[in-house]
């Protein structure tokens, strides 16, 4: 574990450097909103902003993806043969991604990477991709990450860590996908690695300081599904979505995806988008049965499937790094804090017979 | 503004007490500044949660449609529109609803204040016409004429046109105001600069149909998004997919949208989408004098005809 | 080796170029108006791929839309004179409906000469094949439309 | 790294008209690249991806027996975009397959049992793959009696029906056809819903008597209380569910019911366990 000094003045020649050898990503700042997006020459990521509006899974997992081609033209002869594209896989490197995002993604790879069946979209682009974390240093109101096991200054799902002091980053590597970036940028200062981690623990402490909302998820392990399930808070927390996407669509650590066909003439692609499980679509059957018809049981669906679906399934942790996008971006503040408060304390009335 | 939160908390009390309606739908303070939450007031003890101010831009005439209980809404001027265009396409009955009317003086716009902030907003609280904007170590006060959200700030039916009750005295209407300003700016422009306008307009769009959920006229069982046989939009982000959804969902609303703002309220990324209902609200005004959602006995322009109606452009 | 899409959709100084126009005729009227220019050998070019629909009052938004954004670099909608309907006020909504989808369309930066709309009742031959002429010559200088055609984007197949 | 969303390319071999109302039919294909098929095996209570170029993917059970080498076939009603399309094809088409997915009908545990298939509808297919997998002269031993109990609206709505007769003439295996109703005056077998047909001609529960239960689930729904009244447990209940699906490995998201992915951890539940999940399918 390596911990470097790059004081600011050669900040922008190593990132110059770096995009020698990485296909580099950083936010920027447009219009209002900050957004992933790949830096051109000379661009510079806009490094004190607080989070992009959407999160960076797009780099990763974009919304609309080529899955493979095809040709209807009957006198080919590969006609209706579904083929493979040709993805650029070169390596990328995510600069400035705040710590809750990079863990949101280890979460979300739980899913893409299973024992019997690998996502190959999906896992080549997150191995090929170096995550170059920028720590927190003043959280928002609706960051509620120290609760739901991540942090302002969290490494995992990061290959590096820098902090801002001020006149310099401090540089922490965390695997060797990390050095290479540093390498790659010319950073090897040497600094004395006592006193700077010294340094960052304070600043951890700090920033951990700063963060004013929390979430209680200790007793939602052992709480019984179905229990939870026909709870009677379900209906007055679902009355004011209007079943947008939103919220799935701006979540770090939301995956779902729609497959589609599209054709133009003769060619057609078979292409992979974003859905969420908003949308009652999502579950129609092609009887006109749906599962989940009602606007309650969609909203009940997205709750449950990030506070006791997931921890259930994986034995792990909520799917939740608590990053608040959800909250800020609800026209109608439904809030994740409010139900998960709701969902930990709830016990069921026996009724005493 | 709080007076009309207590009135409305006064009048929904009295309506649950005696029975008259099962249910209240108002608003709730959010968990953010600038944000309130649509919530379900059914029993009297709940009532002291409703409140009012200048944050409640999202039209509640959308949790009307299906109901078959009574129910007392709260209502603002765009807000009673859609109810009028609710009776009139018999999605609820009049007898089932309890309207306590609430004279509108605007809603803010939260994204437009936030970005006059660097840092943080903690808290917003406004007094008579000022908003009071307060963070860590800043307090500002606007005006808030100058804050206003963009349909507020040209609207001319800020009282409710049809109700039950009042929660405040009538407010003076906006005179003089040019409501189509920003259309015709569209309109003087060459296709080509039209052309790229609406790609950048469109460009951040990411499908989630938060402007089609939030609109109150929209309640087809399935969306000719959602139809697969033939299919006429695609799902992806493909920028003429994304122009010919935000076509079709306007034009579904012509001559139907009360310029609520719901909609620009609800999109997470501020895309400006009223820049398609306004040009539509501007031509059923000019071709037919319709004016969305102001009696119950007119029909809406697109169900009905003049055999004088304008022809220039059919050769 | 990457699929091209085989329409000869190119630039303005493709002289191959021949612009595809959509024409919805109303079965009553204007579709009898194109059988009865055929009929007395009028000319007129054969840009126009005809779509017979009941009636105007049938044009929906979608499926002008849906022409665009499958090539059409025009569209043409013509029915009966407004007053002689064999659905008596079909044209009549169609009027209103068509009048705002033209407004927003335009709105949105199509051309004016891209859109065309006309009376034409079935004893109109005459004015059938001139209007077959002025929009084909309209969209002609309007040239292709294909910024408003979706384009599936193609990339190389992957080389096993 | 494989992709598991690439289908093996298959041509359509043959295609039969089950019913009267041709709304279901059945598909042989056959693998174009060799190899395939070996990759392809699978069991039954399996379903497969059937993929259209241009229209999309439906899951859609394997009626095949993993006995009948050469080809899969499959029974499929004409329901939507997908299917319609697939209706109107031709045999000699090209499409695309795949799978094997879900767990199948869990055969380890079957073995040395009595098995009551009970079949509604034209949820049949990966009963008849079950079916024809049992009586396999291979497989036959390893199963005590077999009883069927299939039932649909008339009787030009039962699928495969010369296989049913062909059945119902052998002493190895008990049928109980049944029809909600017909006119047809020589109708030999059973009148009736499958809940009552059920009642009257299934044997009882024990320890070494399954029931697997595949239909709408309106007889699912009446079928159930027959069976505890029959006595049978809730383990020794299997039902396979259907569940709009996507992937069909679990990744996409959308088959969920709880925890579990109706097409990865399903479609066969038993029901025992399906009593501990939410009731959301």
């Amino acid at each position: 574990m390596k911990v470097i000094k790059i004081n600011k003045e050669n900040w922008a020649g190593g990132l110059e450097k770096s995009k020698g050898s990485y296909r580099l990503f950083g936010p920027v700042k447009n219009n209002e909103l900050h957004e992933f997006k790949q830096l051109d020459k000379e661009e510079l990521p806009d490094c004190d902003y607080f989070n992009t509006r959407l999160s960076p899974k797009s780099i990763i997992y974009p919304q609309s993806e080529t899955m493979f081609e095809f040709s209807l033209d009957e006198n080919r002869e590969d006609h209706h043969i579904l083929k493979e594209i040709d993805t650029d896989y070169s390596p990328r490197a995510i600069i400035g991604i705040r710590p809750c995002d990079a863990a949101a993604f280890l979460l979300v790879k739980r899913n893409f990477s299973t024992p019997e069946y690998k996502d190959s979209y999906w896992l080549n682009a997150y191995e090929t991709t170096t995550f170059i974390g920028l720590a927190c240093g003043n959280p928002h109101d609706t960051c509620f990450c120290t609760t739901t096991g991540c942090g302002p200054f969290n490494e995992e799902g990061l290959d590096l860590l820098l902090v801002d002091a001020g006149d310099c980053y401090f540089a922490k590597t965390i695997t060797s996908k990390g050095e290479n970036f540093l390498r790659a940028a010319g950073w090897d200062a040497g600094t004395d690695v006592e006193t700077v981690c010294e340094q960052i623990k304070t600043m951890k402490q700090e920033a951990e300081a700063k963060i004013t909302s929390f979430v209680a998820t200790d007793k939602l392990k052992d709480k019984k599904t179905t229990d939870l399930f026909d709870a009677p808070f379900w209906e007055e927390t679902a009355f004011a979505c209007i079943n947008c996407g939103a919220c799935t669509y701006a979540c770090p650590t939301c995956w779902c995806f729609d497959i589609q066909d599209e054709v133009s003439g003769y060619s057609g692609i078979r292409i992979r988008n974003w859905d969420s499980c908003m949308y009652p679509l999502f579950t129609l059957h092609g009887s006109g049965h749906n599962p989940r018809s009602t606007n309650m049981q969609r909203v009940r669906q997205r709750f449950m499937h990030k506070l006791k679906y997931y921890p259930d399934r994986y034995g792990e942790g909520i799917l939740c790094v608590g990053c608040g996008r959800c909250i800020r971006l609800c026209s109608v503040n439904i809030d994740i804090r409010r139900v998960c408060d709701l969902m930990n304390s709830y016990e069921v009335q026996v009724t005493s017979d | 503004m709080s007076e009309r939160g207590a009135k409305i908390r006064e009048i929904s009390e009295r309506l649950l007490k005696e029975g008259k309606i099962d249910m209240v739908i108002g608003f709730r303070k959010g968990t953010l500044p600038m944000m309130n939450e649509p919530c379900l007031v059914k029993s009297p003890e709940d009532v002291k949660n409703l409140v009012w101010d200048s944050n409640c831009g999202i039209n509640l005439a959308k949790y009307l449609i299906g109901r078959k209980e009574k129910i007392g809404v709260v209502a603002k001027g765009c807000d009673s529109r859609n109810i009028v265009t609710h009776l009139i396409e018999n999605k609820i009955k009049r007898d089932q609803l309890f309207i306590i009317g609430v004279p509108c003086e605007g809603m803010i716009d939260r994204r437009k204040i936030a970005s006059m902030f660097e840092k943080e907003i903690k808290e917003v609280a406004e007094e008579k016409n000022k908003i009071i904007v307060r963070g860590s170590g800043f307090e500002k006060i606007l005006e808030k004429s100058e804050v206003l959200q963009k349909n507020c700030a040209i609207c001319i039916h800020r009282n409710p046109v049809i109700y039950d009750e009042l929660a405040a005295d009538i407010v003076k209407e906006q005179k003089n105001v040019d409501r189509y300003k920003d259309v015709r700016q569209i309109e003087s422009m060459p296709p080509e600069e039209k052309r790229d306008y609406f790609n950048d307009l469109l460009s951040p769009c990411i499908r989630c149909y938060a402007c089609r959920n939030a609109c109150p006229l929209c309640y087809c069982p399935t969306c000719f998004v959602d139809e697969s046989r033939p299919q006429w939009v695609g799902k992806g982000i493909d920028l003429t997919d994304i122009k010919t959804f935000h076509f079709l969902r306007a034009y579904h609303c012509a001559g139907r949208c009360t310029d609520c703002g719901a909609c620009e309220r609800a999109c997470p990324l501020g895309i400006d989408v009223r820049a398609f209902t306004m040009k539509l609200e501007k031509d059923c005004f000019e071709l037919y004098g319709w004016e969305a959602g102001m009696s119950k006995d007119e029909r809406p322009p697109l169900d009905t005809y003049r055999p004088d109606d304008p022809n220039d452009f059919f050769k | 080796m990457g699929f091209s899409i085989n329409n000869q959709q190119s630039t303005i100084n493709n002289p191959k170029w021949e612009p595809k126009i959509v024409a919805f005729l109303c079965n009553w009227c204007s579709y009898g108006a194109a059988d009865l220019a055929g009929i007395s050998r009028l000319q007129y070019p054969p840009n126009i791929r005809v779509i017979r629909v009941p009636c105007t009052g049938r044009m929906s938004p979608k499926f002008i839309l849906s022409a665009f954004m499958n090539g059409a670099d025009g569209v043409w909608v013509s029915g009966c004179h407004p007053g002689d309907c064999h659905y008596l006020e079909g044209n009549y909504y169609a009027r209103r409906k068509l009048s705002l989808f033209k407004g927003l369309m335009e709105h949105m930066g199509i051309e004016s000469d891209r859109l065309h709309f006309s009376w034409i009742s079935s004893a109109e031959g005459t004015k059938f094949a001139e209007m077959a002429n002025k929009v084909t010559k309209a969209v002609r200088d309007a040239g292709p439309a294909n910024y408003f055609a979706k384009k599936i984007s193609i990339l190389k197949t992957k080389v096993a | 790294m494989q992709n598991p969303y690439l289908p093996y390319p298959v041509r359509i071999d043959e295609i039969t008209t089950e019913t009267e109302d041709k709304n279901l039919k059945t598909f042989r294909l056959v693998f174009i690249n060799p190899g395939d098929e070996e990759k392809f095996s699978y069991k039954s209570g399996q379903f497969a991806e059937l993929s259209l170029a241009g229209k999309g993917e439906i899951p859609i059970g394997i009626a095949s027996s993993p006995t009948e080498k050469g080809y899969v076939t499959f029974t499929v009603n004409k329901v939507g975009l997908v299917t319609s399309c697939l209706h109107s094809m031709k045999a000699g088409d090209i499409m695309g397959l795949r799978g094997p997915l879900g767990n199948s009908y869990p055969w380890d545990i079957l073995e040395g049992k009595n098995i009551v298939i009970i079949g509604g509808g034209f949820a049949f297919t990966t009963l008849r793959s079950s079916i024809v997998y049992m009586l396999d002269p291979a497989h036959r031993s390893k199963f005590k009696d077999i009883h069927v109990i299939y039932g649909a609206r008339s009787p030009g709505m039962l699928l495969y029906r010369d296989e049913l007769s062909a059945w119902e003439a052998r002493d190895d295996i008990n049928m109980h056809i049944t029809v909600d109703g017909t006119e047809d005056p020589n109708w030999k077998y059973n009148v009736g819903f499958v809940p009552t047909i059920t009642e009257q001609k299934a044997p009882p529960g024990n320890a070494d008597t399954y029931a697997i239960i595949c239909g709408p689930p309106i007889m699912i729904k009446f079928t159930q209380p027959v069976l505890d009244k029959l006595g049978y447990c809730h383990d020794n209940i299997i039902m396979s569910l259907e569940m709009r699906m996507k992937c069909g490995i679990g990744i996409c998201g959308r088959c969920n019911i709880g925890k579990e992915f109706v097409c990865k951890d399903g479609p066969v539940f038993t029901l025992a366990r399906l009593n501990e999940m939410p009731k959301e399918y």
